[in-house]
């Protein structure tokens, strides 16, 4: 059996899929979908333990032996990798009011459950792969169930934005497909390990260069790096917030663990820094994200597009990081994966409950709310505390690394910037406290939200504060893992 | 190999062109999904042409193996069964949803549809 | 003997008493302020010489009280001083003038038995901030401007005391209060501090400014204390220090230019105060036993006289309502006894034989001639002749004789008439029986006052003085009394600093106001609204874009990607 | 009790009583008996450290290692003492007279209002018992998140504006400068702890030492060191008990004990002594100190001018660590608890004037001791501690700040201190004159004519105060707590002593 973990980490939620379609009962479907859920996460959990306890797991799948096979692999990244996205979609969920704000006609939840399980899968996919293809197809999977799911929003501008993503996503996904074509014709293999192995003889390759550049281009619009992510905030401005809580916290940060992958596994820190001058792109890149995103995010009017884009603004925090191609830059980009995963989750999973009781994000409709829904909007106010990256929360901690990476490279400037950054931050958080705890409340009888939607709010933005504080499991990890990818890459 | 010889490639190129102007250019919401399946459709013609070894034949073993025979490679063909397969659900996907879009815009064009959003925004 | 509570400074037991005197029942007010002083003085003259209270106060050896005969003797006269102005004061029913009054005469004594520089500056500061309640009890709205100056300037010379401390702690690493050197900055800094209180040129103006303006009981114990107390400190401090005789001499000699067309009696007082005081800075100057003998038994004799001639111009002003010598004459008929009192306050102050003044000026005069300080000698000689003019002839006789104003009053109260009996009986005791002053001096004196020639120079002194006033008075040459405000140094921080300043004050606040308005705020607001313009919903970057443009930028990024890859 | 239990309990007593208070806060006699008991708890439970440290012990408790060689952890050494026991003492008699202030003057949101009191004074001892720049910077930022709510309390939009000064103030020095002083603290020593002597010394270069302190000095910003002090003034429009308390003693001095404890602990004396990388912030100090005073000069509310009295006196702090000699650091040190007590007088005065007299401008206080003679005698202590004239505690900070100037060669600075003394006679006197001596004003007194006689002048007060209603004080639970602080400033002049014996083990090893 766990010999087997591996496969049964993704075959679970991909199998549950069509259980679902098939079994069509609300109820049951809902409870099989949070039983996978957490069973994904005690796989994921399994799979890091191993992965830690050892060298990476090398898992054949089928017994057909790469490069021909597909080979699944687990190091200590994909194994903290796969624990945040089952950790966020056990979580969301376990979350009440799932289907709520999505328009579905009663019976047919079913299809709402199965796209999000086929989400998961796709996302853990990508994760657990060794092949360079099968994260295409993966990647396919994810994106495909969540137009799906975007476009499920009541709001009738949902489908547009769920189009848009699609349009935007389709372009991304095959610009990828493209650079993978190009990767296989200058090596002959499409199993990542092989593809570095042979890679490192090509570095003058133009195959390899054009290769590379449709790669970064299509995981940056699917990751959302500004200016290409214009598809992001209606997507999850639109969506239920449930969903747009599951998507941002998990959706661009496979993303982002694939760029990882791609940047120190596949190519080599040397070929993509060295050689191509990758920081040079990345960092002005991400330091318009972080100034761009925030801005925006202090002037919307609607509180989840607000939070998406904020999520544009902390992209370019884990892109920072990455550019610094340092030790202490890598684990803050990881550690933020990470960060940004329960903070983003709590926050949307906070709007969600706002939206269960008033009915919309919008901001004037949220005044006064902290009186009547003191708990909700307390969990509100501790998340937007961690996106500003107060100390004891996992914001700071991120902060740290990123800082430090900053200033061991001697890059005084950026550690300013980063800091100022987040300080647009406050501006954005601080007019939605305003809002909830300074002005009337325009229905003063609205009633805090049930228990159902609280606990798993309060589990991610609790384990904001809690993971602030006790970092082996975030920053820990992540360090041991840029450790490894670096020591891999050069 | 002259320029003209990687012909392939040029197809490859113009269409992929052709598909990613149409999704740039064009307002209407199905244009769009058709440009994006032809963008789609260059890249699966990459593929094939890239697998393709001149004067190979299909990757079947014959039955009279006598000494090595040329097959062009199977692999990127067989990945593109699956790109097939991922390009007609997105087209799926893009038409349902632009039938919801019209159902509830009344119209297909993006740029209506923003004008729309925006007064309803006001 | 038995020593009074020998554990609690000397003057504290003024000091504190003082502030239970607004729970004392109302009869009993009287004879408690009375009896504090009293109290104080058995309690100084208890204890033996080289007596001292040490303390440790913020990880710092103090010794609040050192009792030797320079302290004993300014200590006894400030406590006569502060009896006489209870008495003085008995009529009043403002118990806030009654605490502030003996605080302050309470923290002088105590000023004057500090051991070290701490406590004298906890005491120098203690005089100013009580003593200026007495100015702000008048309560008339020039008093409050007058009182914040003096509150400012007299601060001022507490911190100016401090910081002369601690650079003085920091040169030598010891707090005592003994002579000094003119050396280091430290000293300089003490020395300055004392001069402000002491009234030196240029530091002088606060004294004319306040004095005139403080209540009528008030200006009796502001006469009696802070500058004493720093010719004191002086004299403790600075004794022989040269630089104090040029700067004694221009003291003695050009208040009395000020004094003579000064029209308020009381400021003609305090600038003939200033004067006088000179006589004693020069006396420390000089620093011989003799001059210092000398300083003390004028500071003695000048307290008590001074104190009697603000008495009397308070008796007029309490009685009359104003003290202006236009619109003063002919009061000897309404107040024979004042007038009386007042005539023997100013043929003291003129140092007319037998009087207090004679006694202990002529010391000092001596002391100059032992020493051959000529010139000094000349001035001083030519400063008492104007004394004689401004304190000794002009106070009593605008006041009490000259044109018959024809205002008519009541004498002076009871109790006024009793604190002015008192010290004109002093003065004459003193002219008198000098040797019982002698007794107290800090240093044993063989001096006698009374010589022929010594009486003779002084009358005819003055004579010639008296016929002069008589002279210009004749003439008509006299400046006249006139309702005007003389310009004196003290024009350069009532009128043009204060000027200066507030042209500097609107310079600066238009200056800010015009950064904050022109630039802060429009530089804010342009980048707000400028950010609020691109990244509001409505804005370009605030809003998602059209798939069009944004699969735009994806391929034109794609293609900026490969060219810079591919070349 | 063991030394982490007291350190424990008097970080966990406010936070626990401020949950209590927000569970309680229907009842509201309860929710002030819990949040009184949370003041005595804490108390209690901070005083019996102060003899430990007396005697040379250093009680620690280390709670978590967040990052590798990031901890969370306290540490008592004597100056986070010495803040500990100003903000939990004065946080009995505050919490006592914020009960009759809030009451007497039925402010709405009463129980986020101790709710959040109760925090800052957490985040306040937390910052005193800091082992570390991470724990410092921790509890720093949850003291200006704490008292955000406070500054807004009133929901206006002025109060909104001003919390949004406030914060962004706060949050832009302390993360733009402080928080990247302490990573590049980290990254140049690898280490945050507090130790004796420093940890800089010879680990940088002078430059970069220099850099780091103009970094720590305005990243501080709770020190209002010109031109970050926008925020203080704005901040008056809290209710008086969160100006009193936070804005005269917890915040702000939570500021200049992070620049004290840098100096001492982070750089070492000696290293900046040696280096003179605190030169330039004398001048700053100097600056803000005389600029302060000249414009409090200028104000009329009363609020508004103690406020920039207070960014007058922080400077005196700020500038006493920058002299780096022992005596201006123990200065320092000393002055953190005389102006505490002075100033937190003088704001309990201003509360009750405005709960009694509903009165804020100083234009308007004429005569106003005879309606209100304790308070105003007790501003009049206040204001003399303030000046530093004895015999009040004001004049020790004063004496060994001015001493550590000429110990350090720095004799203008001598000057600037005296001077400013000077100015804040100008400033605070008025008040005093206007209260005691002018006549009220007609308005609230029919009629009154000119009495430039003093006699009838005394007997009119006399008379009027007949007259007028009389005396009519602010409740007793206001009145009570400014006297007692006004007491505190005269015996502070005389326990000095062991303040002074507290601090001096900090400059071991200072010139």
């Amino acid at each position: 059996m766990t010999l087997h973990l591996p496969a049964i980490a993704i075959l679970l939620p991909l199998l549950s899929a069509p259980i679902c379609v098939a079994v069509r009962h609300a109820l049951v479907t809902r409870l099989l979908t949070v039983a996978v859920g957490w069973g994904s996460l005690a796989v994921s959990g399994e799979l890091l333990r191993q992965a830690l306890s050892g060298a990476p797991i090398h898992y054949e799948l089928g017994g057909f032996a790469p490069p021909l096979g597909i080979e699944y692999v687990i190091d200590t990244t994909t194994g903290y990798v796969l624990v945040i996205v089952s950790t966020i979609a056990a979580v969301v969920f376990s979350f009440g009011a799932t289907t709520r704000g999505a328009a579905l006609p009663a019976g047919r939840e079913h299809l709402y459950y199965g796209a999000m399980l086929l989400c998961l899968a796709g996302l853990l996919g990508m994760t657990i792969t060794g092949d360079a293809f099968n994260v295409f197809v993966f990647l396919e999977i994810s994106s495909l169930s969540s137009y799906a799911l975007i476009g499920l929003g009541q709001d009738r501008r949902a489908p547009v934005a769920a189009f848009s993503y699609l349009i935007m996503g389709t372009i991304g996904g095959t610009f990828f497909l493209l650079g993978i074509g190009f990767l296989y014709q200058a090596t002959g293999t499409l199993n990542m390990a092989d593809m570095a192995e042979r890679l490192a003889s090509l570095h003058r390759s133009r195959t390899v260069h054009v290769a590379f550049g449709f790669l970064t281009v299509g995981l940056s619009l699917k990751l959302a790096v500004f200016p290409l992510h214009q598809w992001l905030p209606n997507a999850y401005a639109r969506a239920p917030a449930v969903i747009s809580a599951f998507l941002s916290a998990t959706a661009t940060k496979v993303m982002y663990y694939v760029l990882v992958r791609m940047i120190f596994t596949i190519f080599g820190a040397t070929f993509v820094f060295g050689k191509m001058g990758m920081d040079m792109a990345l960092v002005p890149l991400s330091l318009g994200a972080m100034f761009v995103g925030s801005l925006a995010a202090i002037f919307q009017t609607d509180l989840k597009r607000l939070l998406a884009y904020s999520s544009v603004a902390q992209i370019g925090y884990m892109t920072l990081g990455l550019s610094f191609n340092s030790v202490n830059g890598l684990t803050g980009g990881l550690a933020h994966l990470f960060n940004h995963a329960l903070m983003k989750g709590g926050l949307f999973l906070a709007v969600a409950c706002l939206v269960y009781r008033v009915g919309s994000s919008r901001l004037d409709d949220l005044a006064g709310l902290g009186k009547c829904m003191p708990i909700t909007s307390a969990a509100f106010v501790t998340g937007g505390l961690a996106l500003i990256g107060v100390p004891a929360t996992v914001g700071f901690i991120s902060k740290w690394y990123l800082v430090l990476a900053a200033l061991e490279t001697g890059q005084y400037l950026f550690a300013g910037l980063i800091l100022l950054s987040s300080l647009l931050a406050v501006a954005y958080v601080l007019r939605v406290v305003e809002v909830l705890y300074f002005k009337a409340p325009k229905s003063p009888d609205v009633r805090e939200a049930p228990v159902s939607l609280l606990l798993p709010t309060w589990i991610l933005i609790g384990a904001t504060v809690v993971f602030g504080l006790r970092t082996e499991l975030t920053a820990g990890l992540a360090r041991s893992a840029a450790m490894q990818l670096l020591g891999a890459g050069s | 190999m002259s320029t003209f010889g990687l012909w392939h490639y040029w197809v490859v190129i113009v269409l992929m062109m052709i598909g990613l102007y149409t999704v740039i250019a064009r307002d209407n919401l199905v244009k769009k999904v058709m440009g994006l399946n032809l963008f789609q459709v260059s890249v699966i013609m990459f593929y094939v042409s890239m697998g393709k070894v001149e004067g190979g034949t299909a990757p079947i073993i014959p039955e009279q193996a006598s000494g090595p025979v040329v097959y062009s490679n199977p692999l990127p063909h067989v990945l593109m069964l699956t790109a097939i397969v991922v390009g007609i659900a997105t087209t799926a996907m893009a038409l349902s949803l632009v039938v919801r879009i019209r159902e509830t815009y009344g119209t297909t064009e993006e740029d209506e549809i923003r004008k729309l959003d925006r007064a309803e925004h006001e | 003997m038995i020593e009074l509570f020998p554990d609690l400074p000397v003057g504290y037991l003024v000091m504190l008493g003082a502030l239970l005197i607004p729970v004392v029942p109302r009869r009993l007010v009287g004879p408690y302020m009375l009896a504090l002083p009293v109290l104080g003085l058995v309690q100084l003259w208890s204890l033996p010489l080289g007596h001292t209270v040490d303390l440790s106060l913020a990880g710092l050896e103090i010794q609040p009280t050192r009792v030797d005969r320079l302290s004993r003797i300014f200590g006894t006269i400030f406590h006569m001083a502060a009896l006489l102005g209870a008495l003085y004061a008995l009529h009043v029913k403002d118990r806030l003038q009654h605490v502030a009054a003996l605080v302050y005469a309470g923290s002088a004594i105590a000023a004057a038995f500090a051991g070290d520089l701490i406590s004298l500056f906890i005491n120098w500061e203690l005089t100013a901030i009580s003593s200026v309640f007495l100015i702000w009890a008048r309560r008339t709205e020039r008093a409050y401007t007058v009182g914040l100056r003096y509150l400012v300037i007299q601060v001022l010379s507490g911190v100016l005391l401090l910081a002369g401390a601690i650079s003085w702690y920091a040169e030598t690493g010891s707090l005592a209060f003994e002579r000094m050197e003119l050396s280091g900055i430290g000293s300089w800094l003490i020395f300055l501090s004392f001069g402000i209180k002491a009234a030196f040129p240029f530091l002088h103006n606060w004294l004319q400014d306040a004095y005139p303006e403080a209540t009528v009981t008030g200006t009796v114990f502001l006469s009696a204390f802070t500058t004493k107390l720093a010719i004191y400190a002086l004299c403790r401090g600075f004794a022989g220090t040269e630089l104090l005789i040029p700067i004694g001499a221009t003291m003695t000699a050009f208040p009395i230019f000020f004094a003579v067309i000064e029209n308020d009696m009381r400021r003609v007082l305090a600038y003939s105060l200033n004067n006088q005081l000179g006589y004693m800075v020069v006396g420390i100057g000089i620093g011989t036993e003799m001059s210092i003998n000398g300083t003390a038994a004028h500071a003695f004799a000048h307290i008590i006289y001074k104190a009697l001639l603000f008495m009397s111009m308070g008796a007029v002003l309490h009685r009359v309502g104003t003290i202006k010598a236009a619109e003063l004459g002919g009061l000897y008929k309404s107040m024979p006894l004042t007038t009386v009192f007042c005539m023997i306050g100013a043929l003291a102050i003129s140092a007319f034989p037998f009087l207090s003044g004679f006694v202990s000026k002529s010391m000092i005069m001596t002391a100059a001639a032992d020493e051959h300080y000529t010139i000094t000698f000349v001035v001083l000689l030519f400063a008492s002749a104007g004394v004689c003019d401004h304190s000794g002839i002009k106070i009593p006789f605008f006041t009490f004789f000259a044109h018959d104003s024809g205002k008519r009053c009541k004498e002076a109260p009871i109790n006024m008439l009793l604190a002015m009996g008192t010290a004109a009986a002093l003065c004459v005791l003193i002219g008198i029986f000098p040797d019982y002053l002698y007794a107290l001096l800090p240093h044993d004196v063989a001096y006698n006052a009374y010589t022929v020639t010594h009486v003779v120079t002084q009358l005819q002194l003055l004579m010639f003085a008296g016929l002069a006033f008589g002279v210009m008075m004749r003439a008509g040459i006299y400046p006249p009394e006139l309702n005007a405000v003389n310009i004196d140094f003290d024009w350069t921080y009532r009128r043009a600093i204060p000027a200066l300043w507030s042209q500097l004050r609107t310079g600066l606040v238009v200056a800010d106001q015009t950064f904050r308005r022109d630039y802060l705020a429009r530089t804010a607001s342009l980048l707000v609204s400028g950010s609020r313009e691109t990244y509001s919903p409505k804005g370009r970057m605030g809003e998602p874009w059209a798939t069009g443009p944004s699969s735009l930028i994806a391929a034109v990024l794609l293609g900026a990607f490969l060219l810079l890859y591919y070349f | 009790m063991t030394s982490e239990t007291l350190i424990l309990l008097s970080l966990l007593a406010p936070t626990v009583g401020a949950l209590l208070v927000s569970l309680t806060g229907s009842a509201p006699n309860l929710r002030e008996s819990i949040s009184t008991l949370a003041t005595l708890v804490t108390f209690g439970a901070v005083a019996p450290l102060t003899p430990r440290v007396l005697a040379g012990q250093r009680p620690r408790l280390d709670v978590m290692e967040v990052l590798p060689g990031v901890d969370l952890a306290f540490e008592v050494e004597p100056l986070g003492m010495l803040y500990a026991l100003v903000a939990s003492g004065l946080w009995i008699i505050t919490s006592l007279y914020a009960i009759g202030y809030m009451r007497g003057h039925n402010e709405q949101n009463q129980t986020r209002f101790f709710v959040c009191f109760a925090l800052a004074i957490s985040a306040a001892l937390g910052i005193a018992f800091s082992a570390n720049l991470f724990t410092l910077f921790l509890f720093y930022e949850v003291l200006t998140f704490s008292t955000f709510p406070l500054v807004t309390h009133h929901g206006t939009e002025k109060a909104k504006q001003a919390g949004r000064i406030y914060l962004g103030i706060l949050v832009t020095t302390s993360v733009c400068f402080l928080l990247l002083a302490v990573v590049w603290t980290f990254q140049l020593t690898g280490s945050l702890e507090f130790r004796p002597g420093g940890i800089l010394a010879g680990k940088a270069s002078g430059s970069t030492l220099t850099a780091l302190m103009v970094l720590y000095a305005f990243g501080a910003g709770k020190a209002a060191l010109m031109p970050f002090h926008r925020w203080l003034p704005n901040a008056m429009v809290a209710p008086t008990p969160v100006s009193a308390l936070l804005h005269a003693v917890a915040v702000v001095k939570a500021g200049v004990f992070t620049i004290l404890k840098v100096i001492v602990y982070v750089f070492g004396i000696e290293t900046i002594a040696a280096g003179g990388h605190s030169d330039w912030l004398m001048w700053v100090a100097s600056g803000t100190l005389l600029l302060a005073s000249l414009v409090a000069i200028t104000q009329d509310n009363l609020k508004a001018r103690l406020a920039y009295s207070t960014i007058s006196q922080l400077s005196y702090i700020v500038l006493g660590g920058a002299l780096a000699t022992a005596e201006g650091v123990l200065g320092g040190g000393m002055h953190i608890v005389m102006h505490a007590v002075g100033k937190i007088t003088l704001f309990f005065c201003a509360g009750a004037i405005y709960v009694a007299a509903h009165k804020t401008e100083i234009s308007t206080m004429n005569g106003l001791a005879r309606r209100m003679p304790f308070t105003m005698t007790a501003f009049t202590i206040g204001s003399l501690s303030i000046i530093g004239l004895p015999p009040f505690g004001g004049t020790w900070g004063k004496w060994y700040l001015g001493l550590g100037a000429a110990r350090g060669d720095n004799h203008l600075f001598i000057f600037v201190l005296m001077l400013s003394s000077l100015l804040s006679i100008g400033y605070l006197m008025p008040v005093v004159l206007r209260a005691f001596f002018r006549p009220p004003d007609p308005e609230s007194n029919s009629h009154h004519g000119e009495h430039a006689d003093e006699d009838s002048g005394s007997q009119h007060a006399s008379h009027k105060g007949g007259r007028h209603e009389g005396i009519q004080e602010a409740p007793l639970l206001c009145v009570g707590p400014l006297c007692a602080a006004a007491v505190g400033c005269l015996v502070l002049f005389f326990t000095s002593d062991q303040i002074l014996q507290l601090l001096l083990p900090i400059t071991t090893g200072a010139r």
